[in-house]
């Protein structure tokens, strides 16, 4: 149940902030510090939380942050928990989560091509969809897909 | 002799008769290829039958949108392809960017790249509009009119020019030396 | 896992002696469902020229341009101080057939056809300003319906 | 002059029967799927339109070469092939000569593919190697059976003996003929032996690299290659023929059957191919043996 | 024995889609994998945020093409918890047959693939025609064969067309049918086990652990389906089993979805013979200005491939401020083949990614 999860973090994380979500069944949001992070995840990894849905960035260019998102899922709550942390977008590090989850690796390498986000602890940030990619990373807000696409695409070389 | 049988009506009939593809799924378009190949529409009754290697195949299609990480090896296999080769246009993303037209990943307008021999309008288009397009390009064969893989060599410096502009590393396909 | 395993296969051979399912495209046509997706019909006469559809399109393929610019209204009379209607120019390099054009236009003057076949070397064949005089244009395909019109509007008898 | 004579029309003649037949498998084939499939003579199209085709690759001599050294064995093995009322060459011992000679287009291609520097054909051609060595065991205990029940190596001998028996070998020496028919499938690569040329795994194998007019040589080849194994087989088994067109009925029969199996089945990983013919034909085959012997 | 270089795609039979996997072999057989993603990539996320609510409608069915609806329906349902609203009941049970549907379909399409990567041809081409009957049933219900641009936020976009309930009732007759003869030739043959039996074992922790979900989770002995732990569309009132095998392997994970098949004919039916009357859908923001309160939701559903999740920032503008696209094939495709394919022969590659049922287009977006 969403309340027992909601008792189990309260009871060992003083100062998380938990929003369970109107409208949303099943669904646990907590706001951590960005150190925090690992600590969390491990402690739900241990009671339940096995499966690492996903991780995401948000780009939330007016406060001068990148959101990093982690939803972890448990297979016997059937409950998703969302971990969302904020960091600094001029400098964008986060410890990895690697040592937890060995798939953590895909999510990372994603987040850093797409955003710029180092995960210190990972030695494989290598490029992953993109090819030759150069200039800032492109889900990053400040950058115009639109305008690219005229300039590099709509027009033909000289 | 030889020369003028290799290009005259003869060896054209054979050659819209027998259409090799590439089996290169580029894009989305992919997905409407295997229902036109198998039992219900099936393509072979034109002798169109998919290849494994480029250096088997005739026609090239572009399967909808190309990212420029594909577009850097759909030209390696055009020009692994052995002349007379074709290429087809699959749907909207091929003319003017489709879906697509304004993502940083995709290609707008296939033919500043490759020579375009047959567009198909649709997004999807439906099998029946691949055999139209099919057929479309076997008549074209047959009248000598389907000259892309030679304008290529002619305005080869142009197609050139448009791909450098779009592969930051040109030649570099990873691993290959 | 018995003998009967090993030797099951063989009963595909039946299909040796069954009438194919090939549908013999293009000498035995299918037909297109009732409301198909195809190319775009455009009743000028009736269209209000609001532009919503261009507004909608999600790939940008729809531009509205004046109506004169279509050839049978070519030599239309343009009374001073009122503005020429526009009509929507939609280029199939773009279209992605997604009808939420038919769904929201008000006039309920653009509807979709089930011709679904265009095949062009030039691709500048693709672009075309929607009208009524096209060889489909009684094929009639997706047309909005009171429940599907994403105004709420309901079409008029 | 009547032997030159031959000696010209009767490859073409295969040539031309084995791309029918070629024709008739994707027709057949296509049934089996539900679907209509191309014309019959479409193999002929294809093959015209690769001869046509433009020659912009190369890669080196050896490449040029295999498919002529394929072509070259192939007819030399179908000249000793008695076809038909048709027997070229024919002397004691070339049974075993045929053997031999067969084995010549498949080197050939291999070492043609080799050349093309692709990893794929190399993969393809060490499979290809590979196959060979596993079907040549039970095809040798079928022939040796064969060799033994009519005592003698000579394949025209062979047939003669069974034309004035009465009794095709098929009916005297079943576990033979079933023996050759198993390793026929691996000789002509239809399922579940076309290993060598597994498009899903290493994309067409050792053609990968040929196109153009190597193709079609190679396409050729398929069908002289297809002819002379089907001819070996109708001679060996079926008494071979009284003209070329009741002997082309019995090797399509032959072929149809091959075709069948073909369709129906899913392709044998190497090892799984390699365990299979070194036990169950190879049982079979010595059983057979024995039995002769009795 | 020294080891060699092989490129698996993008231009490979063997390969599910436009997807590339250099192999380093040794011999015959795998050391080491590196799957290369990228080559569909288009920026959905990005195109997402630059289009309004409803211009996103269309766009998002192209991610997965093989399945493109629960991408629809995601996207809907991300969009209405946003909104707070629900759809009404009548438009919950259409989804539910178009959802079904197009699982049976993808389906198909995976059995196709994966007989066609074992080397049994026959079996996509029976499958991939039969799929065909499928997607004339879309085309009849809503206008396009295989984008469908049916769920939209709120509800669906129109009503059952007249004699639709029958016409499916008639195509889910005749794949029971056809069933028996996909049996005869490939899911009961000896070759089919021969070849699948074994290969590209996952047991059920490392399942769990590796982020494997869907069919293929359930291939290794977890029962965890989305339908059922997490309820959407109509399945909350539906009458239905999950499969579950324990062997991990290609066969398991091939026969868990013909297993799928049959439940998903039995939903159908139920959905189609119990479904209420009732409008289609619900009163959302006009589409010209549609605006959807502040917030973030996380949505997923149970797609063909696993499962599928969507997670949507708005900042209370008419467009999404970031939407985050958790394909299945994303830890499918990169994380599990690299752990699977090293230490199998090279015929077997492409066969276990076409039992993973591997999306590329989900993978790069």
């Amino acid at each position: 149940m969403v309340e027992g999860v909601v008792e189990l973090i309260k009871g060992n994380f003083s100062d998380v902030e938990i929003v369970i979500p109107e409208h949303q069944e099943k669904r646990v949001h907590i706001s951590v510090e960005k150190e925090k992070v690992k600590e969390i995840a491990k402690f739900l990894k241990d009671n339940g939380f096995r499966h690492l849905s996903f991780i995401t960035c948000v780009d939330w260019i007016d406060e001068g942050k990148f959101e990093l998102v982690y939803g972890l899922y448990s297979y016997e709550e059937k409950i998703v928990v969302l971990i969302k942390t904020k960091i600094d977008r001029d400098n964008p590090k986060q410890e990895t989560l690697l040592p937890l989850w060995d798939q953590a690796q895909t999510y990372e390498r994603e987040i850093h091509e797409m955003f710029g986000v180092y995960f210190d602890g990972n030695p494989g940030l290598t490029p992953f969809i993109l090819e030759d990619w150069e200039g800032i990373p492109p889900m990053r807000k400040d950058f115009d897909s639109r305008k690219y696409s005229q300039i590099t695409y709509d027009s033909e070389a000289k | 002799m030889l020369e003028s049988f290799r290009g005259g009506k003869v060896a054209r009939w054979f050659k819209g008769r027998s259409m090799w593809l590439l089996h290169f799924c580029t894009g989305c378009g992919a997905i409407e290829l295997p229902p036109s190949m198998t039992s219900r529409y099936d393509l072979e009754r034109f002798g169109i039958i998919p290849m494994a290697s480029p250096r088997q195949a005739d026609v090239l299609l572009i399967t909808g949108y190309l990212s420029v990480k594909t577009l850097k090896r759909v030209i390696t296999t055009y020009e692994q392809m052995l002349d007379p080769k074709y290429v087809i246009g699959f749907g909207s993303c091929t003319i003017n960017g489709g879906m697509y037209w304004d993502s940083y990943a995709t290609i707008n307008k296939l033919d500043y790249y490759l020579p375009v021999d047959v567009y198909i309008s649709g997004c999807m288009p439906a099998p029946d509009a691949i055999f139209a397009a099919f057929l479309e390009l076997r008549e074209k064969i047959e009248k000598g009119e389907a000259n892309g893989y030679k304008l290529y060599k002619i305005h080869y410096e142009r197609y050139k020019a448009n791909q450098d502009k779009v592969f930051k590393n040109r030649g570099i396909i990873e691993g290959e030396d | 896992m018995g003998i009967k395993n090993y030797f099951s296969p063989v009963s595909a051979l039946k299909f040796l002696v069954k009438k194919p399912v090939t549908v013999r495209v293009p000498y035995e046509k299918k037909e297109p469902s009732e409301n198909y997706r195809g190319f775009h019909i455009n009743d000028i006469e009736k269209c209000i020229g609001c532009g919503n559809c261009a507004r909608i399109c999600p790939p940008n393929a729809i531009e509205m341009v004046p109506m004169t610019e279509y050839p049978k209204y070519k030599d239309m009379k343009v009374e001073e101080g009122k503005r020429i209607k526009k009509i929507p120019k939609i280029d199939y390099g773009r279209c992605c057939f997604c009808a939420l054009c038919v769904d929201v236009c008000p006039s309920f003057s653009l509807k979709l056809s089930r011709e679904r076949i265009q095949v062009e070397t030039d691709k500048e064949a693709f672009v075309f300003i929607a009208n009524n005089d096209v060889s489909y244009k009684d094929n009639l395909g997706y047309v909005a319906n009171e429940k599907s019109h994403l105004l709420g509007l309901k079409p008029k008898r | 002059m009547l032997f030159l004579y031959n000696i010209i029309i009767v490859p073409i003649i295969a040539i031309l029967i084995g791309l029918l037949f070629l024709g008739i498998a994707r027709k057949v084939t296509a049934r089996i799927h539900r679907r209509y499939g191309p014309p019959v003579i479409q193999p002929y199209f294809d093959t015209l339109k690769l001869l046509t085709k433009e020659d912009n690759i190369t890669h080196g001599v050896m490449y040029m070469l295999g498919p002529a050294i394929g072509i070259a064995g192939s007819l030399l093995t179908l000249f000793f092939i008695p076809i038909g009322k048709y027997a070229l060459f024919s002397m004691h011992g070339d049974l075993i000569l045929v053997l031999y000679l067969g084995v010549i287009g498949s080197l050939g291609m291999a070492l043609g593919a080799g050349d093309s520097g692709n990893p794929n054909a190399a993969i393809g051609v060490s499979r290809g190697l590979s196959l060979m060595l596993s079907y040549e065991f039970p095809l040798v205990l079928a022939i040796v059976g064969v060799i033994l029940k009519y005592n003698t190596t000579s394949i025209s001998a062979i047939i003669q003996k069974q034309v004035t028996s009465g009794w095709w070998a098929i009916f005297v020496i079943p576990l033979s003929a079933l023996v050759f028919d198993i390793a026929l499938q691996g000789i002509l690569g239809e399922k579940p032996f076309d290993i060598p040329i597994a498009p899903h795994e290493i994309n067409s194998g050792p053609m990968v690299e040929y196109g153009g007019k190597y193709l079609g040589m190679l396409q050729i080849f398929a069908s002289l290659h297809l002819f002379t194994e089907l001819a070996l087989f109708v001679d060996l088994f079926l008494g071979g023929g009284a003209n070329i067109i009741t002997f082309s009925l019995k090797m399509l029969v032959v072929f149809l059957l091959a075709i069948f199996i073909n369709a129906i089945m899913p392709r044998f990983r190497m090892d799984q191919a390699f365990k299979f013919y070194w036990k169950w034909p190879a049982i079979l085959g010595l059983i057979s043996l024995i039995f002769v012997f009795i | 024995m020294k080891t060699y270089e092989l490129f698996i795609g993008p231009q490979h039979v063997g390969i599910t889609g436009n997807f590339s996997v250099i192999l380093e072999l040794e011999g015959n057989v795998v050391k080491k994998a590196t799957p290369n993603p990228g080559f569909l990539h288009r920026g959905f996320e990005k195109l997402m945020e630059m289009r309004g609510f409803i211009h996103n409608v269309p766009i998002v069915c192209r991610i997965c093409v093989p399945d493109p609806d629960p991408n629809e329906a995601n996207y809907a349902m991300a969009v209405e918890k946003l909104l707070g609203i629900e759809p009404p009941p009548r438009a919950k049970y259409i989804r539910t047959i178009v959802l079904e549907f197009s699982r049976i379909a993808s389906h198909l399409f995976t059995f196709g693939g994966h007989a066609g990567s074992i080397g049994l041809y026959t079996i996509p081409n029976w499958t991939i025609s039969d799929r065909d009957f499928i997607l004339d049933l879309f085309e009849m219900l809503t206008g396009g064969r295989v984008y469908h641009i049916f769920i939209y936020p709120g509800g669906v976009r129109r009503d059952l067309p007249d004699g639709f309930i029958e016409k499916a009732k008639d195509v889910l007759n005749y794949l029971e049918k056809r069933l028996d003869d996909y049996n005869k030739l490939y899911f009961d043959s000896y070759m089919f086990k021969k070849r699948a039996r074994g290969i590209g074992i996952i047991n059920k922790e490392d399942a769990i652990e590796w982020g494997v979900t869907g069919p293929n989770l359930r291939a290794s002995g977890v029962k965890a389906d989305t339908r059922k732990d997490d309820p959407y569309a109509a399945y909350g009132e539906l009458d239905f089993e999950i499969p579950v095998l324990t062997g991990g392997d290609a066969y398991d994970r091939i026969m868990i979805r013909r297993m799928e098949v049959v439940e998903s004919i039995k939903i159908i039916r139920q959905a189609l013979d119990n479904i209420p009357d009732g409008p289609i859908r619900e009163k959302v923001p006009n589409p010209m200005r549609f605006i959807v309160p502040p917030g973030d939701a996380y949505v997923k559903v149970e797609s063909s491939k696993g499962e599928y999740g969507y997670y949507m920032v708005s900042n209370g503008k008419d467009k999404p401020y970031r939407v985050y696209i958790r394909g299945a094939s994303m830890t499918h495709g990169i994380h599990i083949l690299e752990k699977l394919l090293p230490g199998n022969y090279l015929a077997d590659v492409s066969q276990i990614m076409f039992s993973l049922d591997v999306c590329p287009p989900e993978i790069d977006r």
